[in-house]
C-alpha cells in the first residue's frame, strides 16, 4: 500500500514500512535487553549483520540519522530504543529531524501552550 | 454485580517515569503536571475502585512485529515491568485480576471482537507511568488491574468507530460480571504529539481542548473521526486517542467529567488528566 | 485483477507427514488416502494457480498461551517448518508472497476483523502436510503461500459465523487485489475427531458427509452452528471445520465440487479430500 | 467460567483450564525443543520445579497419565509433545483415556468406517 494518508512531514508506519524494516526494527527492539545494548555498542558491524541489516540501513545506523532510518523502514518506537544506547530521548530525536537544536525545539513545543 | 464507577485518563510519556524516579515532582516544569494529580487521588479515596482495566498501547515491549495484535487482553496473576531500553528504572509487578481478564475475554469475543489472550504480559510505561501517578505507594499499593492493548504502532490500526464498539463490549462485559465490585477505567496516552518526520514536535492544543470537549457529551464525533483526520490533527502518535475512545465507549450510562487538566508540555505531548463519573444505565433505571 | 479459482480442503493430521517421510503411500493403510490425491494433481496442473492462501490451525509450534490470536495473518517472506516436538523430519521453508499478506491484512482490517498480522512465522504440521500432499516435490516446487490461522485451542473460539465472515472478508481482498494472478484456498484440518477425554477415538462419518454435502451448495448450514453443536457431532478437535467454513466463505461465486473423497479412519480422523471449481461472482456478470 | 458445553468425555479448554493449567501447558510446549526434551529427561524433578508445576500436575506427569493431566490443567495440543518424548502417539494417548488397548482402540477406529 501506498502512504495513503500523504500528510506532510508525518511518516505512516503501514506494510510497505513494515514489510522494508523488518530487519531494523528487529534490531532495535532487541535493544529493550542491556546486554544487546552492550554487544552492539562493542561491535556495531558485527551485530548489523547478525540481524540481516541491509546497506541503507546500515548507514543510516552509522550516520545515528533518524530521518533515513526511517525512510530505511525504522518505526519510531523502535528507533527509540536505539537513542537510548546514547541517552538521546524523545526531544532529541525531535530535534535532529527538525534541524533545530535542542533548546529551540523545547521552546517550540513549549510555545505550543500559549 | 460490577459496576463501572468512572475512568481516569491520562497522558503517558516516559519522561515522567523519569521524572518521578528522580523525585522531580516540585520542580517548576513539573510541578503544574503533578499537582494535577491530587485532586485524582482524592477522588479515588473517596470513590475507592476494587480495580482497574487498563486501556494503553504497548510501545515495543510485550508485542513486535512478528506477531503483533490489533486488541489484547492480559489474563494473568500479576504483570512485570522491563527495561525499555532508556535507562527508566524498572517497577515492582502489578497484580492481575485473571477472573475479570477471562469475563472481558468471554464475552467481549462473544461479541465478535477477534482479541488475542496473555497469560503472560509485560506492561511498559503505558501501563507502569499511570499506575504510579494514580497510587504513588507503589505496586502493592494499587488495585489489581486487567491491561488491554490497542494497535497503535503498526497500521492498519483500528479504526476509531472500532475501538469505541470495543470499549461498548467491554462495557457489557464488565457490566455482566456477577462478583460485586467497583470498577475504574483508566485510558492512558495521547494527548497530541508527533515524535517522528520533519513534523516531529506538533502539538495541536485546539484541538486537544475539543477532544476534552467531546469525550463527555458527545464522544460519538470522536469514533467518527477517521485515523487520517486523527493524525492530521493531533500528529502521528496522537492515534494514542483511540484508548480514549475505548474507555467512553465502555461508559454507557451517564457521565459527567469530575476534574479535567490540560497541561502544555508534557515531554512533547499535550499533557491531559481527566477524571469521570458513571452511572451505569440500570441502576438509573432503578432510581427512577 | 487476482482471481479465487478454486479451493482444496483436505486434512493434516500429522501421521501422513510420518508416513511420506517413511515412502508409505503405498502401503495398505495408506494407499486409499493417499491415490485420493491423483486427481488433486490433474486438478492442480490443469488449473496453475500461482499462490495459496491456506487457513489452518496452529497446534502450539508459533504461538502459545502467553500471546494467542484468535485469528493471525502470515505477513513474511518464507515460513520456515520446525520441530514439534514428536520426531516428523523438518521441512524446508515455504516461499510466501508479502503484497498478497498485506493486501488481505489491510482490506480484512477495514472490514472490522481484529487481526494478527506475523512477519515472521513457523508453520506447523496443518500448514506443512497439506502442501507436501499437493506438492510432492517439496518446498520449492510449491507455489508461493499465505498462512492464515484460526485459533483452534483454547476457548472462546470464533464462532462458525464469525469464521464465515471472516472468510468473506478474505475473498473480498484477494478479488480486490490489482496483481493479474489465480488464487488456490487451501482449508486443512478434520473432519471429525477427538483426541482428548474419556471420548477419544470419536469419529462422525455422518456428520462428515453431511457437512461435506452442505459445504458446496448451503455453507450458511455450516455457519449456522454453534461451538457446541460442532464439538457435540465432530469431537473436540473437529472444531479445524472452522477452517473449511471460512475457506467456503471467501468464495462468493458459484461453487461446484470437482472431487470429494472421504476415508476413514486417517489416524484418529475422518480423513476428507474436497476439491472445489468457483466463478467469481464478476466474472459470470461478464459473460452473461 | 464452567465448562458451559458439558459434554461427557469430552473436555473443553477454556479459561478456568488455561488458568489452571498454564505452568503445566508452558512446559510441554517448551517440548517443541530437543534440548529441552532431554533436560527433562535428564531430571523430571528439576525441570518441572523450574516451570513451577503445581503438586497435582507434578503428580501427572510422573504417573504419565493423560486424564489427570488434563484435569490438573493440560491442553492435549501441548500434553502431545510431552508424550512425543516417549514416542507415544494420538493413537496411545487415546487408547490410554479410554481404557483400552492399543489394537482395541484402533479397530474401534476403523469400524467408525462401516
Ligand atoms: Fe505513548
Ligand atoms: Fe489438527
Amino acid at each position: 500500500m501506498d502512504d495513503q494518508f500523504n500528510i506532510p512531514g508525518t511518516p505512516i508506519f503501514d506494510g510497505t514500512q513494515a514489510r522494508k524494516g523488518y530487519a531494523l526494527n528487529k534490531m532495535c527492539y532487541s535493544f529493550n535487553d542491556e546486554l544487546n545494548r552492550k554487544t552492539f555498542l562493542a561491535d556495531e558491524e558485527a551485530y548489523m549483520r547478525t540481524y540481516g541489516l541491509s546497506e541503507p540501513q546500515k548507514e543510516a545506523i552509522r550516520h545515528r540519522n533518524v530521518l533515513e532510518l526511517i525512510a530505511a523502514g525504522g518505526n519510531i518506537y523502535y528507533l527509540a530504543k536505539f537513542a537510548g544506547i546514547f541517552g538521546l530521548g524523545v526531544q532529541d530525536v525531535g530535534a535532529q529531524q527538525t534541524g533545530m537544536s535542542l533548546e529551540a525545539f523545547k521552546e517550540m513545543l513549549t510555545a505550543h501552550g500559549h | 454485580m460490577a459496576r463501572i464507577i468512572g475512568a481516569i485518563a491520562t497522558s503517558h510519556v516516559p519522561s515522567i517515569g523519569g521524572a518521578i524516579a528522580k523525585g522531580l515532582q516540585k520542580d517548576p516544569y513539573w510541578k503544574p503536571f503533578f499537582d494535577a494529580f491530587d485532586p485524582v487521588h482524592d477522588w479515588l479515596a473517596r470513590n475507592k475502585p476494587d480495580v482497574a482495566v487498563v486501556i494503553y498501547n504497548d510501545h515495543g515491549l510485550n508485542f513486535f512485529l512478528d506477531q503483533m495484535p490489533t486488541f489484547a487482553v492480559g489474563a494473568a496473576e500479576s504483570y512485570t515491568n522491563a527495561d525499555e531500553g532508556w535507562g527508566l528504572p524498572v517497577r515492582p509487578p502489578y497484580a492481575g485480576d485473571s477472573e475479570l481478564s477471562w469475563q472481558i475475554i468471554d464475552k467481549v469475543m462473544a461479541q465478535d471482537f477477534d482479541l488475542v489472550t496473555c497469560q503472560e504480559m509485560q506492561v511498559d510505561h503505558a501501563f507502569v507511568v499511570p499506575m504510579q501517578l494514580l497510587w504513588p505507594d507503589g505496586g502493592a499499593k494499587a488495585i489489581p488491574a486487567v491491561p488491554v492493548t490497542i494497535n497503535s504502532i503498526q497500521h492498519p490500526l483500528p479504526r476509531a468507530e472500532r475501538c469505541f464498539r470495543f470499549g461498548q463490549a467491554i462495557g457489557r462485559a464488565i457490566e455482566s460480571f456477577p462478583r460485586d465490585c467497583k470498577v475504574v477505567l483508566l485510558a492512558t496516552g495521547g494527548l497530541s504529539h508527533q515524535l517522528d518526520g520533519t513534523r516531529a514536535g506538533f502539538i495541536n492544543k485546539e484541538f486537544d481542548l475539543w477532544c476534552m470537549d467531546k469525550i463527555v457529551n458527545d464522544p460519538q464525533a470522536l469514533a467518527s473521526l477517521t485515523t487520517k483526520e486523527i493524525i492530521e490533527k493531533a500528529g502521528s502518535q496522537g492515534v494514542e486517542l483511540m484508548c480514549w475512545i475505548a474507555m467512553r465507549g465502555a461508559m454507557q450510562g451517564h457521565v459527567s467529567a469530575a476534574f479535567s487538566k490540560y497541561h502544555i508540555p508534557v515531554s512533547n505531548t499535550g499533557g491531559a488528566v481527566m477524571v469521570f463519573d458513571h452511572e451505569p444505565v440500570v441502576h438509573r433505571l432503578a432510581a427512577e
